[in-house]
């Protein structure tokens, strides 16, 4: 279908075009600047979540905290409120040089995060949106990624569709971030395309894994108009295809930073496209910026500007085993460890 | 006392409040839904996907009931389902076998871990709340422990089809749902066995008394709970297209509600399989129709809180109220004006 | 010795340091009814429970007849071990253990059927759909003595009934003590255990007597009458029961008037300060619903009860708050609270005079209490105040629930079956204990079926039929004889005094 | 057999492993910390921390002691930990009500909510569990309505310090935390109030014909097991410092298990506060441990579901199984030969 023309004063060319950079191409590798001094000997305590997301943080970290000479030490934290608690006290106790947390709501551990910047510790978090910015050191994939990342999305949406575009973003209101992406995206849609129709829909973290399937289905028999459905997280599409297939429905389907799931559901046709994060190069880079922290030393001003590896993903180019997330660079690790090399 | 009834206060009697309110709350979902939205409600493919989508909450609410006839509890049923369903994909990803042997292998590993929470039960003499407790604990450890807290992608494609595929109208796992259930009502309603788990869950010492093996029905149920939650999370697993390490708990709480709706319908009190298919399905309706009206994301919780009250509600005040309810005077005044009922202490 | 069916050889159990059985012997031959006696808490039930397995025996051995053709047992346990939840049919299906399966479906039909023959042999006719824990006590019995009578067909069959006319009077126990001597007849052997002395002597070929645990006395048939056993039980002759010797006076402190509830269809009575009322009447009479609904536990559907000139009836809490006591005839299920103490159970009625300036309770005036009054009513074992309720015997728990009530000095008290399952001695006990209540001032209602028992306690009694009163009887004209008569016999061939409405 | 135990023997019979296993578990798990991870272990701060973090599990399993006792489950009390630490959130934020004022609404609307839980078990006779499952349901919706799912974040910092001062090394909340402990120990187990709550947990219609209002008791338990979450809730936003809407049902499972595994400790199988207590520090000792040593991630499930399988079985297996319990055994060699009573007693 052709979507090209300017009808109902939607830009679809525009669109297009600022898209376009990320469609064919992983956008540029962040860090260039070689370290200077090893953190050998240095005690990191990374938190884990438990969500599949943070699996995927503390599995990656930890051939780039042996390549270093980081003894890195995986804390379960968890969700709940104790169980964050309890981590941080573990965290605070353990003598640590540097934390990591990747995905954890930040209201769960205001407390402990000052207690860290009055003692000094540097702090870096990946996936963490609203947090007391002076207080962490680097904060990956936080309030400037996720502002690209709502409105790229939605000139996804309208480049794919124009004037005809219906499309509802799914947010899941705990988790901080896809708030902020939702607000971006709704509002680059209403002012790239006045006549398109746009909607936010609910799903409550709760219902991961049990009923988000059919919050997903029920609302797109609801609106059989829908062109696209756009994703804040993979979790909220677990059992998503075999739902949709039941269901008889087909739609237009846009990921936000992937998971291995969704990229697999990618690669076999279930999904359209996600706007891929490179996760191993974010967690590479975080755990570059702790060295250099813990080190005296200036992080990468890409990783402080929060310029994260991104990429459009759809069938056509996405290959190979995805099973540890998706990568722009394959060659990252080579990369890394020449920065490294000189250190002493 | 011992006069017959008539088929036809039968039959009033088996759809009554008392016996069936859950079918009277869907009939007002039914009629509410087809008046407000006509068009997406009545639709085939909403209750295609109805039906699809609550298989596996319905298998994890029937291996709930065995246990629970036979006066067990069980709190570690979600951890069974999401350890099965990582097993399985452990065994055809990780491992690489066929789907057969890793199904099997899978079925298996579930039958024996109910088995070890049953000679937990009987041979310590823990209470099942807590025993049962304690191996949900242990069985999220060992999902971590298979998983490393990561999805496991890459199911054969064999699985992922049957998970989906159809014979006219119903979808495989849903086929396999009633299978399970005509074989679980068989066993528990018509048949000694069935006797002997509903005897021991009444009253332990009497069904022993009665020269009832009461530790083997403990140890038997917990087996063949471990079985059906094995075949719901091999089919989690085969309708997901992948093993994921969170699904599991999910599914502990509606299966209880349904368990423990159910029953109250039909039975009188007696937990029991057609009660608890008809209240999985009764609270999916309701969701279901809510969720096409558009309702704001906490009306569904609010919906299955209240549906919940209202249908056990009508069927305990109808059956230990202290006067008739409504629908029984405007019955009786029909029907025939039978004596009433000793009211008597409830249940030993 | 092959003939014996059962052989006993020193068995001894113990619960902690307190011998339940001592060097039990004993041996029951086909044909033979063996019966079983002693005090409250002598081991009678413990013996069956070690037979039936439910306890292992710290020493001592059981052979069961020889090895080709071994003895099967059936019991009736003191406490039925029924299920309240499964019907009177699914309860009798359970004892069946030669079903051919466990898989094959139930014909339901067929067994329903068999079923209702079974129970109607012991006079019982029902729906067989009824779950058992709506049936009175006395169709409780019936049920689980109708499941103890399924019989394989060898013919080496024991039969033991534990108490098994504890709640049954009459014409039903008449028809039990039928099947008794059937059952032994066709060759099978059966220990009988009683606390009735005359049923005792009819029936037994051998009557051996436990005291502590120990066998004391093994008698034959002939070689001991009623006095016989009540000397070798309660240790010597018990004091003979007086009834209540002061008059009493016109000061009515339970009034009931046009009393409807399911199974009393319009009563009229009053109690006086210082009267003992029996109330006598089949099961389904409304003899055995009066007191439960008196007291509140079921509420009536119409009608005025008063308490010195106190409305009650709505709740159990109002009458207990009228000073009114009520001691069900379900004492396990509805008496008592099974995993509390003896102590904590005869407190639990009213904790006044044993609590501290702070309002805690002061535990040790409360033992001290508690083991009064158990010494009072003579539970065994002796000071066992923080042995759990469920532990002690069944004639012993009765004693209990009835001391927590006479504790409270009530005003009213109500008493369903006072001393079933309590053995010779301590039935003396209770009745002095209820006469001196009467002589206190209390208005006393005794619902009982056993006529003797009435007749013997009471100062009048009235008699149910069909759910209204149907005569009434005091002063000379009440006799055993007489209530039995009216309680089974015909309205018209009855001597009535006073029938009310 | 009314021979007054001696005092040694009462206090070996107290600390026994059928009286109080779960004190053997915590002394297995401080000798082998202490040799293992000493700095860590050993440091005071690791101490008031650990006494500080599970201040709201205990309390919440306070809570649900209380309707247990009297024979109710309550599976609404991690939802109404939620609702609370959201409502006092929003009164303070949102409604922009003082500290004080906002505290006493939330803990009266707390109450209210124990209130109606209690009303509808017992107007409408419906079972306790199935109650507070719906009524789970409905409070899981009331957070998502007030908070449309997000944090409320900026709490007046009156109400964070009071969640984190200390008063020399205990903080604010666990003195409130051993307040309401030693309150609630006090009720229940030396006042008759107690003891009326546990006889109707023991045997409900036994109680209600020995006079007590079981009615009252039922519904009465609840509202304080409504008031102590309350209290519990009000805890997890100070010390937090925000409201957040999933916080809740987390508290359920933590307080279930503290509750049981305490119902086998000191008691006998009732449910008591000290038990109760015990349980909650005993499990969090071994998990902080683990954390301590840096074990795997799914190591500290699994020594959950360990301990508590141990604890329990411990305690049981003593108070049951047919032979003494090697601690028994080893206790009476090494204690006294005591000369055996006189096997028989005979009558006064
Ligand atoms: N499980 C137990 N634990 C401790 N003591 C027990 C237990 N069971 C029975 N006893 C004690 O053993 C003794 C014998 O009890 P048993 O029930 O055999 O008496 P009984 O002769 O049947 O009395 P009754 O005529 O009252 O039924 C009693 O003192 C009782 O308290
Ligand atoms: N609830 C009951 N209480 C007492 N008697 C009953 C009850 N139900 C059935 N009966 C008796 O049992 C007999 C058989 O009942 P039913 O109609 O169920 O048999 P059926 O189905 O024909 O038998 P089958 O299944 O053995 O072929 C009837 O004569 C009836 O009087
Ligand atoms: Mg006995
Ligand atoms: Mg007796």
């Amino acid at each position: 279908e052709d979507t090209n023309d300017d009808a109902g004063g939607v830009d679809v060319e525009a669109a297009q075009a600022a898209i376009q950079p990320y469609l064919d191409a992983p956008s540029a590798f962040p860090v260039t600047e070689p370290l200077e001094t090893l953190p050998t000997g240095k005690r990191v305590a990374l938190l884990d979540c438990g969500s599949p997301v943070c699996g995927l943080f503390a599995a990656i970290a930890v051939a780039p905290a042996e390549a270093l000479g980081i003894e890195l030490v995986r804390i379960e934290a968890g969700t709940t409120a104790d169980g964050v608690a309890a981590a941080f006290d573990s965290v605070l106790e353990g003598g640590f040089d540097g934390v990591f947390v990747p995905a954890l709501a930040p209201s769960l551990w205001e407390r402990p995060l000052a207690e860290l910047s009055a003692a000094g510790i540097p702090v870096v978090t990946s996936g963490v949106t609203g947090v007391d910015t002076t207080a962490v050191a680097v904060a990956g994939a936080s309030e400037p990624s996720t502002e690209l990342s709502g409105r790229l999305m939605a000139l996804w949406a309208i480049a794919q569709d124009g004037a005809d575009t219906d499309v509802v973003f799914y947010v899941t209101p705990e988790i901080t971030f896809l708030n902020l992406l939702g607000e971006v995206f709704t509002e680059t849609v209403t002012e790239e395309c006045p006549g398109c129709s746009v909607r936010v829909v609910d799903i409550p973290v709760a219902t991961f894994g049990s009923t988000a399937p059919q919050i997903v289905v029920d609302d797109l028999l609801a609106h059989p108009n829908t062109t696209a459905a756009v994703f804040g997280a993979g979790e909220q599409a677990i059992g998503l295809p075999s739902a949709l297939t039941t269901a008889d429905i087909e739609v237009k389907t846009l990921f936000n930073a992937p998971d291995p799931a969704v990229l697999a559901g990618i690669q076999d046709g279930s999904y359209t496209a996600g706007f891929g994060l490179d996760l191993p190069v974010l967690t590479w880079t975080m755990v570059d910026s702790l060295a250099r922290l813990m080190t005296d030393q200036e992080p990468a001003e890409a990783a402080t500007n929060d310029e994260l590896v991104r990429q459009f993903l759809t069938i056509d180019n996405l290959e190979g085993d995805v099973s540890h997330g998706w990568t722009g660079y394959p060659d990252f690790a080579d990369r890394f460890l020449a920065l490294w090399a000189d250190a002493n | 006392m011992s006069q017959e009834p008539t088929i036809r206060s039968r039959v009033l009697r088996a759809i009554g409040f008392r016996n069936a309110s859950a079918i009277w709350v869907l009939v007002v979902i039914v009629v509410v839904f087809s008046i407000t939205i006509p068009e997406t409600f009545l639709a085939a493919r909403t209750w295609t996907s109805l039906l699809d989508t609550q298989v596996v909450v319905a298998i994890t609410a029937l291996a709930l009931v065995i246990p629970l006839a036979a006066g067990s509890f069980n709190l570690a049923v979600g951890a069974q389902v999401g350890v099965s369903s990582m097993m399985v994909g452990w065994m055809l990803v990780s491992i690489g076998l066929p789907v057969v042997p890793a199904i099997g292998l899978t079925l298996a590993a579930s039958a024996l871990i109910g088995l070890l929470m049953g000679l937990v039960i009987v041979r310590f003499h823990i209470d099942s709340f807590i025993a049962s407790l304690g191996f949900s604990s242990l069985l999220a450890a060992l999902v971590t422990f298979m998983s490393g807290g990561r999805q496991i992608l890459g199911m054969p494609s064999e699985l992922v089809d049957f998970g989906t595929a159809r014979v006219v109208i119903f979808t495989y796992p849903f086929l396999i749902l009633i299978a399970l259930a005509l074989v679980c009502w068989h066993v528990l309603e018509r048949t000694p066995l069935g006797r002997r788990i509903y005897a021991t869950g009444g009253n332990l010492e009497a069904a022993r008394l009665a020269g009832i093996r009461t530790n083997r029905i403990i140890v038997g149920t917990l087996v063949a709970c471990g079985l059906l939650s094995g075949v719901a999370g091999v089919l989690v697993t085969a309708r997901l297209g992948n093993s994921d390490p969170t699904i599991g708990p999910a599914y502990l709480i509606p299966a209880f509600t349904a368990a423990f709706l159910g029953s109250t319908q039909f039975k009188g009190g007696r937990f029991n399989i057609w009660g608890t298919l008809l209240s999985v399905y009764v609270l999916a309706a309701g969701v279901k129709g809510l969720q096409l009206s558009g309702a704001p994301t906490w009306i569904p919780d609010a919906f299955n809180g209240i549906a919940l009250l209202v249908a056990v509600g009508l069927a305990s005040s109808a059956r230990l109220g202290g006067r008739p309810s409504l629908f029984e005077r405007l019955r009786h005044r029909r029907v025939t004006a039978q004596p009433l009922e000793p009211l008597q202490q409830k249940d030993a | 010795m092959s003939d014996h069916l059962l052989e006993v050889r020193s068995l001894s159990k113990a619960f902690g340091d307190n011998y339940a059985l001592r060097d039990v012997s004993l041996t029951v031959a086909s044909g033979e009814i063996v019966a079983l006696l002693g005090h409250n808490g002598s081991g009678k039930s413990t013996l069956v429970k070690v037979l039936s397995g439910v306890y292992q025996a710290d020493s001592g051995d059981v052979s069961w007849g020889d090895a080709e053709r071994p003895t099967s047992l059936h019991v009736v346990h003191q406490n039925l071990g029924l299920i309240g939840g499964l019907s009177i049919a699914e309860n009798i299906d359970l004892a069946t253990s030669h079903r051919p399966g466990w898989i094959v479906p139930t014909r339901r039909g067929k067994e329903r059927r068999e079923v209702r023959d079974r129970l109607r042999l012991f006079g019982l006719d029902i729906d067989v759909d009824t779950p058992v824990g709506r049936l009175t006590a006395a169709q409780q019995s019936i049920v689980a003595i109708a499941r103890a009578f399924q019989m394989g067909g060898s013919g080496r069959n024991v039969l033991v009934l534990d108490e098994p006319t504890a709640a049954l009077h009459g014409e039903e126990a008449t028809l039990l003590h039928d099947a008794v001597k059937a059952a032994a007849a066709a060759g099978c052997g059966v220990i009988y255990i009683s606390h009735r002395l005359p049923e005792v002597v009819d029936l037994a070929d051998r009557a051996i007597v436990l005291k502590d645990g120990e066998v004391v006395a093994e008698k034959d048939r002939g070689s001991f009458d009623q006095s016989d056993l009540v000397r070798i039980i309660a240790g010597g002759e018990p004091p003979k029961h007086h009834a209540s010797t002061s008059a009493a006076s016109d000061d009515v402190r339970l009034k009931v008037s046009d009393l409807y509830a399911p199974s009393i269809r319009g009563a009229d009575f009053e109690v006086r300060r210082g009267e003992v009322l029996g109330v006598a009447g089949l099961v389904g009479s409304g003899m055995e619903a009066l007191n439960g609904t008196l007291f509140g536990a079921t509420t009536a559907a119409s009608g005025t009860i008063k308490v010195d000139g106190r409305l009650v009836g709505a709740s159990a809490a109002q009458a207990v708050d009228a000073g009114v006591a009520f001691v069900p005839a379900d004492r396990r299920l509805r008496g008592s609270i099974g995993q509390f103490s003896a102590r904590e159970n005869l407190t639990l009625t009213s904790h006044s005079g044993l609590l501290s300036r702070l309002g805690a309770i002061r535990i040790s005036r409360e033992r001290t209490e508690a083991t009064s009054w158990m010494g009072r009513v003579r539970v065994r074992p002796l000071g066992a105040a923080e042995q759990r309720f469920d532990l002690f015997s069944g004639g012993n728990q009765q004693k209990i629930v009835l001391a927590k009530w006479l504790r409270t000095s009530p005003g009213v008290i109500l008493l369903d079956e006072p001393t079933q399952g309590v053995d010779v001695g301590a039935q003396t006990e209770i009745y002095r204990l209820i006469s001196e209540a009467a002589d206190e001032g209390a208005a006393v209602v005794v619902c009982s079926s056993d006529s003797k028992e009435l007749a013997s306690l009471c100062d009048r009694v009235i008699v149910f039929r069909d759910g209204v009163i149907s005569g009434q009887y005091s002063g000379a004209r009440l006799t055993e004889s007489a209530l039995v008569a009216a309680t089974i016999a015909d309205g018209a061939a009855v001597p009535k005094e006073g029938v009310s409405s």
